[in-house]
């Protein structure tokens, strides 16, 4: 019982409440990254601006690395299995999928976190390097103020702490083991995401708007969350996630009250429908994917990559603990909804993104038939199924990560060419980085030896073996599909004769080289030889209640 | 465990590494050293086959050589190897084939001067390195024992075949080859994925279903001796719709008719050595596999649609045949000519009687050496005239007879001529599948008269008759060009009269496939006391 | 002795190989190591005819088994040949013509580049119809069979720069072919019924079979010999293959290879015997070939073609006498050796005219020869009076068997045949009076060539003279030599078996008809051509004259019942390979891509419309949520 | 009284909120109705806290004004800003990016 029942229960007029019990240990990937986020803001406000940018990056880069270290450090503890727990009073709970995916989150953060920093792509501006990101976000784009930012080099440092807030949110959110602090990680990783997309320094226009657009949708979205957790509160009188699936179990001690209410299963439906809309809009399912396209094509780049890797992989975290941990009892209502929406998303967002003619918008709608796939996983229902969606979660976020690093580097006067007719002829001209994102292409097509043939091949089998081969065949065939997409852009890129005025590559540094490094290597690492991180996976991949 | 298999298949794979990583430049000489390695490393390879062959003991168990690591525990996946009397064929043909290959298009990589400055540095290392790369694939799909394994390399080729055909194609395309190349490309490419993506639903059906009777593994041998010993029971619905799965991807590959409008166009438009790896090679894998995997793990699906799939080859056949009549371009005829004679090696396949399968896997090996004969010269031909047009050619023999005898003799073997390596296997399927389904049998025999039209008739047009002035003053075969079709017409006639050493090698194995599918060969109605040619 | 035999064969190979491979070295005296290798080969047959001779009669059939060539489970082909009494006289036959033709094509040739070629086909030629009849069991008989069609399209497109020599070279591979089909599905049949396809195995077990299966296979054998021996229906190629040098008219088309079907049809005699409707299809085709061959024979002025005809007619007798069945094989094969000379004797002397005359082949542009090129004459007259049939002469020996064998068949049937037979006799001696006439007789219609040289007609050189006055020989006395004591007859007998035919006329009286009717045909002959002069324009002439001259429309009617259909056939197909089902693959992609263009238009940018769909997402989510629990 | 009726009362208003959000155009309005959607929750959260006799409910309402209250800084900063360069508040003036 928590303290708040016992208060209840106390009548309300006993003063005394017990101080809650933290383990701070278990939470200090959490901690240690809202800590750094906390110096950032601190550097930020006091440290000269020359100063800023640097100790921002080397904050941050602690904070994460930090962080990924108290991960790895509690797994090896055991925390992922043996002795994996509920914390803060049940709050939270770190368990295996949990640590797995602060993991990957704290990686990609990483990862993301270096491409921010990249300063070479932009040319420098009277001395002053520049990033990606605009010189003065509050100023008037086009306006005088706006030109004498960019004069004096002006860069948005906040971008750093406010990363390292994000990050914060989607550590909580996987782990979050009720319904409130689900729904604060929800926007702890939100606000700040809104407040990134608008920070680009070229196009401004579009980076604005597509911020307005995700904040309006996004809040719009977390009040169907917020409706449907009131909602399940009224079902089973607790947001704990464990205690919910007690009380649709019927396990529960039951009050009187509870038999009130529960002998409305509306309540608890329509309760789970609308928190599943919140995450779904997260993960960017159709019909609740409308805004991806235009907010990863409007945010800057890095951001978007940051938010396609790392958004996703949370969402879908938060999504796992969610249906395996408090409706495993309603498997047989929400199955086949889901499945409606799997298969709605992997075929639409493949057949919109053949279409598609910006590399941005491309890779968005990819994103959403990759959602598709990872759905099928998740309908799986068993621990195969966590298992394969963490590996796949794994595999997605470094190849997204590396692919939005590479639209990052192919530039013309007016900044990213991001226009597909633009990269007509890459491989021509700077093979290397062709022939990279070719693979990064054919992993997301899922092409063997590729870590995504590895991943669509777990997801697809567990689905089947979860009965559900009705969606494996959906599932190939979209992926047919998509393959279309993908291959058109590597024939512009190969086979198409290069525009006399078309882009140029820029040569980057060494920290969005490590990045796009990285992703091959993960690529292909994932490709060829996934023993390892499927066992990890399948290791990770039991709830705790 | 000897470690000859992943040695032949190694080889190629860091060849093709090795020689992508060789310093670029468009230098002749920077050209000439990659070239130089590239085909020692493919002849290397060579090497390594003939060992493996030498070392296989047609009367051996089936798979020999076997090697097996475990790469994916967590899907029961196996890095296992092993040679059978089929595989080994195919291997020493892919093996032969390569370096010939490379031979023939020693200059298709040299950069055109029409692309210029941004041509890549790269192209004449990519090419190569492809070609090795499709090499090593290929080997591997050829010898792997484990579905999976088989699967992702069989998919894997994809990707370098790709590459080859869309960057490089002959130099005899029209204004627009730049497009048709690359529509090629991706037919290509989109047909044979959408192939394998619907197997990979079945390869994972497979697993499901083997999984749930605790079989759980991708091991061949290991699914085929459980369904055999009935340890393993796939219910005749999952069977069939597995064995469709499979059947689509392979029927794709091969290409059966009416699947194989994606062969012209990437024939027609790669180089001649390209189209040679198409149809002689990476073909050959759908075929292959129909007859490994297909038969050995649904046998009864098999059986089912057998008379189906008969129709549909005999369909191809004819089909095939005559819109080669009608083509018009040289290299297209080729291609509905291959169509033809796959129609013939899938009909020997499904004919289930030995001499048919036996008959279809010799017919995979023939087809491959004749056709690389008759479709190389054709290349060689059409790089003289700078196009591919039928029209545009005449009289070639008088200027250059040694080209035009080696086409004939090409478009001999392609007719299958008594005493040519193609005879004895189309006479084998011919035979295996009359005793079994006569009137197909003989409505297929149609196909050696459609056969004797396309051949010739291209012959005639090509080589004879007054000497177009667009041919006169054509050189002929240079010595690198005799070196590449001279092994190719020996081979030729050398299996069409001595074709043992191959059927000793592949008659245990069709035996075996045989048993799998629990048929024996249809007994004559009036058996004769002393068997056939045994008079001594 | 037996390992003799391979040689038979290795030594023209071995030639053929040596001459292709070895390069223009061998420019200069190529041809004679073919000659060579040829003779060397007929030296081989005479001694082991001899050695044959040496044996008693039932250890006269040898077989050498030399490797297994095909052995997939029951399927047992063999490189084993087989040397028996048939076997032999068509041995000595081809090599011995086969010598003669070498040694004639060294003169006629003397000034063709591409000799050492030709030769290198001559000996190809050889040793594939060595194949042919040594072979002990029907699969190594296809090669054979499907040899010399090679060797045959080869010499006939042997000047390739004629696109009249290339198609007819085409069209006779391809007639063949089709024969050649009825082959490949007798083989199968067999296999099928008795597991095995070699002769010996085969017969013996002949007699198990049901008469419809043997039907079926003796029918298809007949068409395999239709296509290679030029019968009706599939004749239409023999005219064509004129197109080729006149040495290879003499070897391949007149001499062996188109009489490789009799062959075939009196080797498969045990199964012929036991389908007595396949029999009578063999007698039909010979006898309306014998008619059809003359008729043609009558009509063309092409002194090649007119011989052509000629052939198929002579065919046409041999394969009806040995649709006779035991009564007619023997007669068969021994009208089939004198034909060998007197026709290859006859082609000959056309060519060493041609020779003398630019190559001309009109014989309407003859006339006269006799006194310029007297061996010429001599000999191809000695050719004539055999083809006629002029009594005691080799010709007469051996058709006037044939009718009696017709007449011997009895009732009407035999009546019948034996009518055609006459008839054919007498067209015979009528259409070759008409070319000897028209070549050597009247006065000169030399017409300048087409370079305006006019013809200086002379006598051809040694080297081609030899092997006419050699053949001449053969013409006159290899049939009187044959029947003294039917020496030949019982000679074969073991493999071909005979029976006395029982005709209703005896022998004297027959061959008295049979005289008088070739008288009326010289006669009518000279009627027609002897007396008055002969236009050089040939007159219109009658319907069937002007029908005759296109080969009875034969080419019209394969052209408008099977190319012209095929190749509309082949057109249609290929439109609908690249509208129809390419149509399909690309229209499904097209689809695809307007489906996205559609689709693409719900996202308009509007966050409202974002919103919207959202809210409907969310109510259907929840309305299906609870339909669910309903359901 | 029944506390179902507050119930309905916050269906209600979650309803206009949504429906607000449909059919305003004025990005301020919108997220307003955004807000009301919040606070029908908020009073779904009470009532059944009452109803439950539990207060986890109420600690729900604390909590989600204090995000609500930060979603409004985030969300007016971004809106501001983009009306600076717009002069405008309509989002149906934003949407440059489409299809």
């Amino acid at each position: 019982m928590s303290p708040i029942h016992a208060l209840a229960a106390a009548g309300g007029n006993s003063p005394s409440i017990p101080a809650p019990h933290v383990e701070y240990g278990q939470l200090s990937p959490m901690l240690v990254v809202f800590g750094a986020a906390l110096v950032g803001i601190l550097a930020e406000a006091f440290l000269p601006r020359r100063l800023r940018a640097a100790t921002q990056l080397g904050i941050s880069l602690a904070g994460l690395v930090g962080g990924f270290v108290a991960v790895v450090v509690l797994a090896a503890q055991g925390h992922a299995t043996t002795r994996a727990g509920l914390l803060a009073m049940g709050s939270v709970a770190i368990d295996g999928p949990a640590l797995f995916l602060q993991g990957v989150i704290l990686l990609t953060a990483v990862l993301a976190v270096l491409t921010y920093a990249e300063g070479r792509l932009e040319p420098r501006i009277n001395g002053h390097r520049i990033d990606a990101f605009a010189a003065q976000a509050a100023a008037v784009p086009g306006g005088e103020q706006e030109r004498t930012a960019t004069r004096e080099g002006l860069r948005t440092t906040e971008i750093y702490p406010l990363t390292l807030f994000a990050v914060g949110g989607m550590l909580l959110f996987p782990a979050s083991n009720d319904l409130l602090t689900m729904f604060v990680a929800l926007e702890v990783l939100s606000l700040p995401l809104y407040l990134m997309c608008a920070l680009a320094r070229r196009r401004r226009l579009l980076s604005q708007e597509a911020a307005v657009k995700y904040f309006l949708l996004g809040a719009f979205a977390s009040a169907f969350f917020l409706f449907g957790t009131a909602l399940l509160y009224g079902y089973a009188g607790t947001v704990r996630l464990g205690e919910i699936a007690d009380v649709v179990a019927g396990t529960a001690p039951v009050t009187p009250a509870l038999a009130v209410t529960t002998q409305n299963d509306a309540l608890l439906l329509i309760g789970l429908a609308m928190l599943a809309v919140g995450l779904l809009f997260k993960v960017g399912a159709v019909p609740f994917h409308s805004w991806t396209p235009d907010v990863y094509q409007g945010a800057p780049t890095p951001v978007s990559g940051f938010m396609a890797a790392a958004t996703k992989t949370a969402a879908f975290g938060a999504m796992l603990r969610l249906f395996y941990v408090a409706f495993p009892g309603l498997r047989w209502d929400w199955r086949p909804v889901m499945w409606g929406v799997a298969i709605l998303t992997m075929v639409v967002g493949s057949i919109l993104a053949v279409t598609q003619q910006d590399v941005k918008r491309l890779l968005a709608y990819s994103s959403v038939a990759h959602a598709g796939f990872i759905l099928t996983g998740l309908i799986a229902t068993d621990r195969r199924g966590v298992a394969a969606v963490l590996f796949y979660l794994l595999a997605y976020s470094f190849v997204t990560l590396g692919a939005f690093a590479v639209v990052t580097l192919v530039r013309d006067s007016k900044g990213e060419a991001t226009h597909l007719s633009n990269w007509a002829g890459l491989g021509r001209r700077s093979p290397l980085l062709a022939a990279v994102f070719a693979l990064f292409l054919l992993a997301f097509a899922g092409i063997p030896l590729t870590s995504g043939f590895t991943g669509k091949f777990a997801v697809f089998q567990a689905a089947a073996g979860g009965g559900a081969t009705p969606l494996v065949i959906v599932g190939v065939l979209s992926s047919a599909i998509a393959a279309f997409f993908y291959i058109r852009v590597i024939v512009l890129m190969f086979f198409s004769d290069p525009q006399p005025a078309g882009p140029a590559v820029a040569v980057p540094s060494a920290l969005t080289a490590t990045t796009i490094a990285f992703g091959v290597l993960v690529t292909l690492g994932l490709g060829l030889l996934p023993q390892y991180f499927l066992d990890l996976a399948s290791k990770a991949s039991l709830f705790i209640r | 465990m000897s470690y000859l298999l992943s040695a032949t298949c190694a080889v190629p794979a860091v060849g093709a590494v090795v020689t992508a990583a060789l310093p670029a430049g468009t230098g002749e000489a920077r050209r000439r050293t990659t070239k130089a390695v590239a085909l020692a490393v493919s002849v290397a390879t060579l090497g390594l086959a003939a060992a493996v062959a030498a070392s296989f003991e047609p009367g051996g168990a089936r798979y020999q050589l076997t090697e097996s690591y475990s790469w994916i525990r967590s899907f029961g996946i196996d890095f296992a190897l092993g040679a059978d009397g089929i595989g080994t064929a195919l291997v020493l043909l892919t093996a032969v084939l390569v370096p010939l290959v490379m031979l023939a298009g020693w200059h298709d990589a040299d950069p055109a001067a029409a692309e210029g400055s941004f041509e890549s540095k790269r192209r004449t290392q990519g090419f190569f390195a492809l070609i090795l790369a499709v090499e090593a694939m290929v080997l591997v799909s050829f010898l792997a024992t484990d579905v999976f394994v088989f699967y992702v390399f069989f998919e894997a080729m994809l990707i370098p075949m790709y590459f080859l055909i869309g960057g490089f194609g002959d130099r005899a395309g029209g204004p627009d080859a730049a497009r048709q190349r690359s529509y090629a490309a991706v037919k290509f490419l989109l047909y044979n994925l959408l192939g394998g993506l619907v197997m990979l639903a079945a390869v994972i059906g497979l697993y499901v279903v083997a999984a749930d009777q605790g079989q759980a593994t991708f091991g061949l041998p290991a699914l085929t001796d459980a369904i055999s010993s009935g340890k393993l029971v796939i219910d005749p619905t999952a069977q069939r719709a597995l064995f469709l799965g499979f059947f689509f991807a392979f029927a794709v590959k091969a290409p059966m008719w009416p699947l194989h409008t994606w062969l012209p166009n990437a024939m027609g438009e790669s180089t001649a050595g390209t189209a040679v790896l198409i149809t002689a090679v990476v073909d050959k894998v759908g075929t292959f596999a129909m007859l490994r995997f297909c038969l050995g793990l649904f046998p009864d699906a098999s059986k089912t649609f057998a008379p189906a799939i008969l129709v549909l080859s005999l369909i191809g056949i004819v089909y095939g045949a005559l819109v080669a009549i009608g083509q018009k371009d040289i290299k297209r005829l080729v291609a509905y000519a291959s169509i033809s004679h796959f129609g013939f090696i899938i009909m020997g396949i499904f004919a289930m009687t030995s001499q048919g399968q036996s008959g279809a896997t010799l017919y995979m090996v023939n087809h491959g050496i004749s056709t690389a004969a008759w479709m190389l010269v054709a290349g060689f031909l059409i790089s003289r005239r700078g196009s591919r047009l039928i029209a545009d050619y005449g009289g070639v023999q008088k200027v250059a007879p040694v080209l035009a005898g080696t086409f004939l003799i090409g478009g001999l073997a392609t007719l299958s001529l008594p005493g040519l390596a193609p005879f004895v296997s189309e006479f084998l399927v011919l035979v295996g599948t009359f005793t079994r389904y006569p009137v197909i049998g003989v409505i297929a025999t149609f196909g050696i008269v459609l056969a004797a039209l396309y051949a010739l008739m291209l012959y005639q047009r090509t080589m004879t008759g007054p000497v177009k002035e667009s041919v006169t003053g054509m050189p002929d075969l240079k010595a690198r060009e005799l070196a590449v079709v001279a092994p190719l017409v020996a081979l030729t006639l050398l299996l069409g009269v001595y074709p043992q050493p191959l059927t000793r090698m592949v008659n245990p194995a069709v035996d075996d496939t045989l048993s799998q599918v629990h048929r024996t060969d249809p007994a004559p109605v009036h058996p004769v006391a002393a068997n056939g040619g045994e008079q001594k | 002795m037996n390992s003799l035999i391979p040689l038979l064969v290795a030594a023209p190979l071995a030639g053929a190989a040596l001459l292709l491979l070895g390069g223009r070295a061998l420019d200069r005296f190529g041809h004679w190591i073919a000659t060579a290798l040829a003779a060397l080969s007929c030296a081989f047959g005479l001694v082991l005819f001899f050695d044959m001779l040496g044996r008693d009669t039932e250890h006269r059939a040898v077989t050498e088994r030399l490797f297994s060539w095909i052995p997939v489970g029951g399927f047992r082909a063999d490189v084993s040949f087989q040397l028996d009494q048939l076997s032999i006289v068509f041995v000595l036959l081809i090599t011995g013509v086969g010598t003669l033709i070498h040694l004639y094509s060294v003169g006629y040739m003397a000034h063709d580049e591409r000799r050492r070629r030709f030769f290198a086909y001559l000996n190809l030629f050889l040793a594939a119809m060595l194949i042919l009849v040594l072979a002990d069991n029907y699969l190594l008989l296809y090669v054979g069979w499907e040899g010399v069609g090679l060797a045959s399209y080869l010499l006939i497109g042997f000047w390739q720069h004629k696109p009249s020599a290339a198609t007819a070279a085409k069209k006779a591979f391809i007639v063949n072919r089709v024969g050649d089909m009825g082959l490949s599905i007798a083989i199968m049949l067999m296999f099928a019924e008795f597991g095995s396809f070699a002769f010996r195995p085969v017969f013996s077990a002949a007699g198990d079979a049901s008469e419809g299966k043997l039907t079926a296979i003796a029918l298809m054998l007949l068409l395999a010999a239709c296509g290679k021996s030029a019968q009706v229906p599939l004749q239409s190629w023999l005219g064509d293959a004129m197109e080729g040098p006149t040495p290879v008219s003499a070897l391949i088309h007149a001499a062996t290879m188109v009489t490789a079907g009799v062959y075939l049809i009196t080797r498969s005699a045990s199964i012929f015997n036991l389908a007595p409707d396949a029999q009578t299809a063999v007698v039909v085709v010979g006898a309306v070939t014998l008619l059809f061959g003359a008729i043609v024979g009558c009509a063309k002025d092409d002194i090649k073609k007119a011989l052509a005809g000629s052939t198929m007619s002579q065919i046409g007798y041999m394969i009806m006498a040995a649709g006779l069945g035991p009564i007619g094989y023997a007669f068969a094969i021994m009208h089939l050796v004198t034909h060998g000379f007197f026709k290859a004797g006859l082609f000959l002397g056309a060519g060493s005219v041609m020779h003398g005359m630019n190559d001309e082949v009109n014989m309407r542009h003859y006339g006269g020869l006799r006194k310029y090129m007297p061996w010429t004459f001599a000999t191809f007259m000695a050719g004539y009076l055999a083809i006629i049939g002029f009594p005691f002469l080799s010709g007469f020996f051996s058709k006037d068997k044939i009718i009696e064998a017709a007449l011997a068949k009895g009732g009407t049937e035999g009546w019948i045949l034996g009518t055609c037979a006459l008839v054919g006799a007498a067209v015979t001696a009528f259409y070759m009076t008409r070319v000897v006439l028209l070549t050597f007789f009247g006065e000169k219609r030399w017409q300048p060539d087409a370079e305006g040289h006019r013809p200086h007609p002379h006598e051809s050189p040694r080297t081609m003279v030899i092997p006419m006055v050699v053949l001449t020989f053969g013409s006159l006395f290899a049939g009187g030599l044959f029947s003294l004591g039917d020496s030949f007859l019982h000679f074969l007998e073991p493999v071909t078996g005979h029976e006395e035919g029982h005709a209703p006329l005896s022998a004297f009286a027959v061959s008295a008809i049979a005289t008088v009717c070739m008288a009326a045909g010289v006669g009518l002959a000279w009627l027609k051509y002897g007396r008055k002069p002969v236009p050089v324009q040939a007159p219109r002439g009658s319907l069937l004259t002007r029908a005759a001259r296109r080969d009875l429309l034969q080419d019209d009617f394969n052209h408008a019942v099977l190319v012209r259909p095929g190749s509309a056939l082949a057109a249609t197909l290929v439109f609908f390979d690249s509208k129809g089902l390419d149509g399909f693959v690309n229209g499904l992609a097209a689809a695809i891509g307007g489906l996205s263009g559609r689709l693409r238009r719900i996202q308009t940018g509007y966050v409202r419309t974002y919103a919207l769909s959202m809210f409907g997402g969310t109510l259907v989510l929840v309305a299906s949520t609870l339909l669910m629990r309903s359901v | 009284m029944n506390p179902v009726n507050y119930l309905y009362l916050a269906a209600l208003l979650f309803t206009i909120g949504a429906s607000g959000v449909l059919i305003r155009r004025n990005a301020i309005v919108l997220f307003m109705c955004v807000e009301l959607m919040l606070n029908a929750s908020n009073l779904a959260l009470v009532t059944f806290s009452r109803m439950h006799g539990n207060l986890d409910g109420q600690i729900l309402a604390f909590f989600t004004m204090v995000v609500a209250a930060a979603e409004v800084v985030v969300g007016l900063a971004i809106i501001v800003s983009i009306f600076r360069t717009r002069h405008s508040a309509s989002v149906d003036d934003s949407n440059l990016m489409k299809l």
